[in-house]
C-alpha cells in the first residue's frame, strides 16, 4: 500500500467496511444452507456507521452493541477467525460457541457485549463510563443501540445516567428505519432520536449515517467532549438495513418502498470509494484490499469448519466464575 | 373437528374471541406482520385499531394493557418471547398481579400476556428462557402452558373469557404439533384443571409444557419394557390442579417431575414437594425431576441439546424407581 | 353560600385543597401516636398541583396517581370516610384494608390506583387512555408523577407510547424539588422535566404548582388537546413539599435550606385565599369552609375509628376474582 | 469482638471491604442520607464518588454496576427494598447473569446487589415482596439470606470479595438481632456453606432467612415437650447447601421447611424437593412447609400478622410429624 498519513486511516475505513460487508455475505450464504443455526441479523447496508464510530475510538475504549452484532466488533477491529468460528457454533470461537451470531463481543477490543434483550446495552456503557472515571482513566464507553431500542426504558434509564453524572459515554443510535417490520415513525415518537438529547441537557447530533467520514467525525467531536468530562452525547446515525430484520426467514418480513432503491443507491461503501479515488487512491489499491478482505474472509471460513465443537462440559462452565457439577442423569446421555 | 398445529390454535383462539367479544383486542411487537403466524389475517379482519403494533418497550405496552383492563377492555399481549418479559417483569408483578387486592377489590384486570419458550433452537441464553415458576410464586396471576394444539386452543379461549390476568406460556417445541380442534366456539377448557394424558400403574409422570410430550415417548419406550407409566399434564401452573396430580400418584406410588426449566425453584420442584407434603404414605420411591440442569444454555447445539430432558433421561429413571436398575448414589 | 356561576369552582377549588390540607393535619398526628400504621407521605404544600389537575377533569376521566397519595383522591373529590378508615387499615377503608396509607386510590372517582412503586402509574395511565380510544369514549387518563419518578423507564415508555399512539392522557410530573432526599437536579438530567416532552413530539409545558387556577388551566387546555385526538401533554408543575419525604421518621431525611422559607411564603392555600377575598369572597365564608372541612375530618375519623378491622379472611379475598382457599394451619392460628 | 445489630454488620462489612480494596464503592437510591443505617459515615470516609446517590432508575443504575463490574470495578449495590428489583429485572437476569456465559467467560461481574426483605410491617403488597426464589432459578447468580448479624458480616465480605454477581437478601426482621461481632478485617464466611443454628434428633426444620429465627424460638417450645429440633440454616440459597441438608434429614428421619415467602416455587419447595429426591430412604413422615399463604400481604396489621410462618404452625407442624396429634387430612 503506499498512501501514507491520514490516507492511512481512510483507507482503513474502507477495509473495515468491506470486511463487514464481505463477512456478512459469506456469513448469509452458509446460514442459508444450514451450516449457521439459530437466527442472523445482518448489518449490510449500516457499515458506514459501525466503523465511523469505533474509528473514533481508541483501542481502550469500551464498546457495546445489540443482536445486529456482526458489524460492531469488525468495525473496533476484530479478527475474524474468532467471528466466524462462533458462527458455527465452535469451541475456537470468540463466545467459545455459547453466543452465537447475536453475540459476537470481543472484549480483546473493548467489546463488552453484543446484548440481544434490545436496549439493554445502554446501562451497562453507562456503567462502563462509570468504570472508567472512577479509575481516574480517560477512556469512553460507546453504545450502539437502534431506532427501535430508543423506546425502551433501559436506554432512558441508561441516558439519564449518564447525563446526571457526565460519565464520559457516547449514544450511538443507529436509526435504520426499521425496528423489526415496525416503521420508525410508527414505534418511536419526536421526529428524531437525537430530539430526546435536550430532555437530558446533552448534546443531540444527527448525521448522515451513509458517510463514514461524517460519522467519524461526529463521533470524535462527542468522545473529546467525553474525555474532557464534559459527558455524554447523543447521536443519531440516519441509515438502512438492506437485509430483512433476520435473513433466510423464508418470507419477507417488511415490504420495502420506492425508498429501498434510492438507499441502495447511497451504498456507503460505493460512496466511500468514490471519495477515496477522488482523493487520489487507486482504483488498483482498493481492488487489492477487496482481494485481500475476501482472501481474509475465506481463511476465516476455513478456520471456522477445522475447528472443533466444544466439549459438552464447556456448557456448564462460566455460569459462575468456579465451574458448576455436572449432574450424572445429563452427563449419561451427551 | 379438523387438524391443526398448536400455533394454529393460538390464531384460531384469538379470532374466535375476537369475534366474540369486541373489548378483546391485540398488541405486541410486530404482531400485524405476524412473526410466528398467530394473527395472520388479523389486520384485514379486525382493522389497525384492534391489532396494534406497538413500540419496543415490553414494560409500557403489557403495563397499558393493565390500565386498559381497568377500564373495561379485554386486551391480549404477545409478548412473542417469554425472556422479553424480564424487561416488563414490574408492570407484570407490581401492578398487574396486585392491583386488583391492593386496591381491596375495586380494580378487575382480565387479561391475557402470552409468551413463547423459545428454546432448543440455537438462539443462545438471552433468547431461551423458560422463567413460568417466577412467575408461579406471584399471586394474583394465572397461568397456562399447554401442551398440545387441543389444549392450547381450549385453554387460551378460557384465558380470554377469565376474569384475571392470565400468562400463556407457548411451547415453540409444540409447535407443529397437530390436533384435532373442536369448531365450537364456546369450546373452553376451565383454567386449574389438569389432564391424564395416558393412565398407567407404575409411574406417574408429571410434565410442564413440552415435557408431557417428552413424558409420552418416554412412557411408549417403558410400556415395551413392561413399566406402566402414567402420564399427568396439569396445564394450568397456577392456579395448579395439585389434587389430579396427588390422585395419580396415590395409585403409582411413585412420582417423576419432567419440566424444561431450570431445577432450582421449578415447577418441577412445586410439584415434587406438593407430592412428598400430601401423599407421603404412598410413596414407594423418591421423588424424582427431570429438568433442565442450572447452567444456561449456550448457543451450540452440539452442547445445548443435550441439557433438556430427554426421553432417555425418563427412562432412566423410571427403571431406577422401579428398581430395575441400582438407584444412583444420592 | 351565596356566591354563585364561576366561583362556585372557585370555592371548591379552594375546599378540596383545604381538604387535603387538614385532612393530613390528622392523619400526621395520629399517626405521631402510633395509630396508623406504615409509612405516611404527605402532600402538605402540593395541594395546588393535585387539585387543580382533577378540577380540570370530569368526574368520568381517569386519573392514575403515587405513593402521595393523599391529595390526589380528594382533589378528584373522593369521600373522606373511606380514606380515612383506610389509613386505620379498617374494613370500611376505600381499599377494604388492604392498600393504606400509599394506595388511596378511590376508583369511583376514576383513579385507577394510586402506585407506590415509582413510575409505575405512567403504563397504567396510557393503557386507560387506550381503552377510552378503543371504546369510543371522549374520556382521557391523568398521571400524577414525581420529578425522582421521570428518571424511571416505565415513564419513558407510557409517554412515548401515548405519544405514537396519539392517546388522550395528560402527564403530570408535579415536581417538588426532591426524590427522598435527593435534590432533583442530582438525579434528573436537563433542566425541566417538562423539557422531555420535545423528544416525544408532544407538547410540554410548565406551571406554577403553588397557583392552583394556573395549574388547572394548563392541565385544561392538555384536556382539550387530548379529547381532540391531538394526543398527550407533559406537563410541569413547579412545586414544594412541606414535609419530609415521608413523616414522624424520627430524624430528618431532607436538610433543606434557605429556599424553605421562601416555599412556606408562596403557600397554595393561602395565596388562594388571598386572591379570592380579592375577587369578593367573603372572609366569613372562607372560615366557614374551613370550619365545614374540619367537620368532615373529624367525622371522617370518627368513622374510621368506629369501623372494624377487616375478617381474617379478607386477606384472601382479590387476589383472585375468585376467593382462595385458606390453607389449614394458617386459619388454626389466625 | 463488640455486640452489634444485623444492619450495623451490613454496615461493618461495607465499611471494611472499601478500606480494604478501592474498586469496591457503592450506589443506590438515598444512600448519602442513609436511610437505614447501613452507610453512616460513608460520605465523610469514602467521598461522593465513592457513596453514589442514583437516580430513582433500578434497571439503570443496576445495569451500570454490571458495566462497571465488567472494566474492573467491584460495586455494592444497595437497591432497599427488594420490591424494587422488579424494575431491573431485565438487566440482573439478562445481562447480569448471563454476560459471563453468553460470551463465553470473557466477562467477569463481581457486585454485590443489596436488597431487604421489607414484610410484616403494614407497607402492603407492593413493598412487601420476598422474590428470592425467582432468582434461584436462574443461574449465573449467588445468592445469600443471613439470618443473625455475625452471619450477616462473614457473607457480606465474602459477596463482596466472590468473583461472581451476588444477590444479598436481608430479612428486615432481623435488622436489630444482635451477635458479637468478629473485628477480624478478614472474617469472612464462605459462599455456599451452610449451618446447624441447634442441634437436634427428631426433626430437621430447615429455615429461610427470618424463618431461622422463628424455627429457633419454635425449638424452645418443642423442647419443653420431648421433641428434639435441629435448626438448619443454609444461609446462601445459591448454591444452595444441599449437603448440609440432607444430612440433617438423614439423621432426623423428618423435615420441616419454613420460609416467610410464598409457597409456590419457593426455596421451601426446593429444600423439600431436594430431601424428597435424595434423602427419601430416611424419611419417616412428609416433609412440610411453613411458608406464607399464596395470598399477597395486606396493609392492616390485623390480617397481615398471621400470614406468616411462626412459632405456633412449626410447633403444631412438628407434633403433627412426630405423631404427637393425628395428621391434618392431606
Ligand atoms: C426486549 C426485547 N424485545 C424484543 C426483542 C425482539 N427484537 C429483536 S430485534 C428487534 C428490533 C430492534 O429494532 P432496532 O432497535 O431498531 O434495531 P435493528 O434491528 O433495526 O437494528 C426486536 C423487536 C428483543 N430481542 N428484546
Ligand atoms: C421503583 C421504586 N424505587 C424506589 C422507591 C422508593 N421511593 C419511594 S418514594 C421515592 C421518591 C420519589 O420521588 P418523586 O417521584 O419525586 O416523588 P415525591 O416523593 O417527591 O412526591 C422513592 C425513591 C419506590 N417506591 N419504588
Ligand atoms: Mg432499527
Ligand atoms: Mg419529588
Amino acid at each position: 500500500m503506499s498512501i501514507a498519513g491520514d490516507n492511512d486511516r481512510k483507507i482503513e475505513k474502507y477495509r473495515r467496511m468491506q470486511r463487514i460487508r464481505q463477512f456478512e455475505a459469506k456469513a448469509e450464504a452458509i446460514h442459508a444452507q444450514g451450516e449457521i443455526p439459530g437466527a442472523l441479523h445482518t448489518y449490510a447496508g449500516m457499515e458506514a456507521s459501525g466503523v465511523g464510530a469505533c474509528m473514533a475510538l481508541r483501542d481502550d475504549d469500551y464498546m457495546v452493541g445489540n443482536h445486529r452484532s456482526h458489524g460492531h466488533p469488525i468495525a473496533k477491529g476484530a479478527a475474524l477467525r474468532p467471528l466466524m468460528a462462533e458462527l458455527l457454533g465452535k469451541a475456537t470461537g470468540v463466545c467459545r460457541g455459547k453466543g452465537g451470531s447475536m453475540h459476537l463481543s470481543d472484549f480483546a477490543m473493548g467489546s463488552l457485549g453484543e446484548t440481544s434483550i434490545v436496549g439493554s446495552g445502554a446501562p451497562v456503557a453507562a456503567g462502563a463510563a462509570l468504570g472508567a472515571k472512577l479509575q481516574g482513566l480517560d477512556r469512553v464507553a460507546l453504545c450502539f443501540f437502534g431506532d427501535g431500542a430508543s423506546s425502551e426504558g433501559a436506554v432512558h434509564e441508561g441516558m439519564n445516567l449518564a447525563a446526571v453524572w457526565k460519565l464520559p459515554a457516547i449514544f450511538v443510535c443507529e436509526n435504520n428505519r426499521f425496528g423489526m417490520s415496525t416503521p420508525t415513525a410508527h414505534a418511536v415518537a419526536g421526529e428524531n432520536v437525537a430530539d430526546r438529547a435536550r430532555g437530558y441537557g446533552i448534546p443531540g447530533v444527527i448525521v448522515d449515517g451513509q458517510d463514514v467520514d461524517a460519522v467519524e467525525d461526529a463521533v470524535r467531536e462527542a468522545v473529546d467532549r467525553a474525555r474532557a468530562g464534559l459527558g455524554p452525547t447523543l447521536i443519531e446515525t440516519k441509515t438502512y438495513r438492506y437485509g430483512d430484520h433476520a435473513v433466510n426467514m423464508g418470507r419477507e418480513l417488511t415490504p420495502r418502498g420506492p425508498e429501498h432503491d434510492e438507499w441502495l443507491g447511497r451504498d456507503p461503501i460505493t460512496l466511500y470509494r468514490a471519495r477515496l479515488e477522488a482523493a487520489g487512491v487507486s482504483a488498483a489499491d482498493l481492488d487489492a484490499i477487496d482481494k485481500a478482505v475476501a482472501g481474509e474472509v475465506a481463511d476465516a471460513l476455513s478456520f471456522a469448519r477445522e475447528s472443533a465443537y466444544p466439549e459438552f462440559e464447556e456448557a456448564f462452565d462460566h455460569v459462575l466464575v468456579e465451574r458448576l457439577p455436572i449432574p450424572d442423569d445429563v452427563r449419561a446421555h451427551a | 373437528m379438523a387438524k391443526a398445529t398448536y400455533l394454529d390454535a393460538i390464531r384460531q383462539a384469538q379470532m374466535e374471541e375476537m369475534q366474540r367479544d369486541e373489548r378483546v383486542f391485540m398488541m405486541g411487537e410486530d404482531i400485524r406482520c405476524n412473526v410466528f403466524g398467530t394473527t395472520t389475517g388479523f389486520v384485514d379482519l379486525f382493522g389497525e385499531e384492534r391489532v396494534r403494533d406497538t413500540p419496543i418497550s415490553e414494560n409500557g405496552f403489557i403495563g397499558a394493557a393493565g390500565g386498559a383492563a381497568m377500564v373495561g377492555m379485554r386486551p391480549i399481549v404477545d409478548a412473542t418471547i417469554s425472556s422479553f418479559l424480564f424487561p416488563a417483569m414490574d408492570q407484570i408483578c407490581s401492578i398487574i398481579a396486585k392491583s386488583r387486592y391492593i386496591y381491596g377489590g375495586q380494580a378487575r384486570l382480565p387479561l391475557v400476556l402470552r409468551s413463547c419458550l423459545f428454546y432448543g433452537n440455537s438462539n443462545a441464553a438471552q433468547h431461551s428462557d423458560r422463567p413460568y415458576s417466577m412467575f408461579m410464586n406471584m399471586p394474583g396471576l394465572k397461568i397456562i402452558a399447554p401442551s398440545n394444539a387441543y389444549d392450547m386452543k381450549g385453554l387460551l379461549k378460557g384465558a380470554v373469557r377469565d376474569d384475571n390476568p392470565v400468562l400463556s406460556f407457548e411451547d415453540s417445541t409444540c409447535w407443529m404439533n397437530k390436533s384435532e380442534l373442536p369448531d365450537d366456539p364456546d369450546f373452553v377448557i376451565p383454567l386449574g384443571k389438569g389432564d391424564i394424558k395416558r393412565e398407567g400403574t407404575d409411574i406417574s409422570v408429571i410434565g410442564v409444557a413440552g415435557g408431557v410430550n417428552v413424558a409420552l415417548r418416554a412412557a411408549e419406550q417403558l410400556a415395551r419394557e413392561g413399566i406402566s407409566i402414567e402420564v399427568v399434564d396439569p396445564r394450568t401452573l397456577a392456579p395448579l390442579d395439585r389434587d389430579l396430580i396427588l390422585q395419580s400418584v396415590r395409585k403409582t406410588g411413585r412420582a417423576i417431575c419432567v419440566d424444561p426449566a431450570h431445577m432450582t425453584c421449578s415447577a418441577a420442584s412445586e410439584i415434587s414437594a406438593t407430592i412428598v407434603e400430601h401423599a407421603f404414605h404412598a410413596l414407594r420411591a423418591p421423588v424424582v425431576r427431570v429438568t433442565t440442569p442450572d447452567t444456561h444454555l449456550p448457543f451450540s447445539p452440539h452442547i445445548e441439546k443435550p441439557l433438556y430432558p430427554s426421553v432417555e433421561r425418563i427412562v432412566d429413571a423410571a427403571r431406577r424407581l422401579v428398581g430395575a436398575v441400582a438407584p444412583v448414589p444420592a
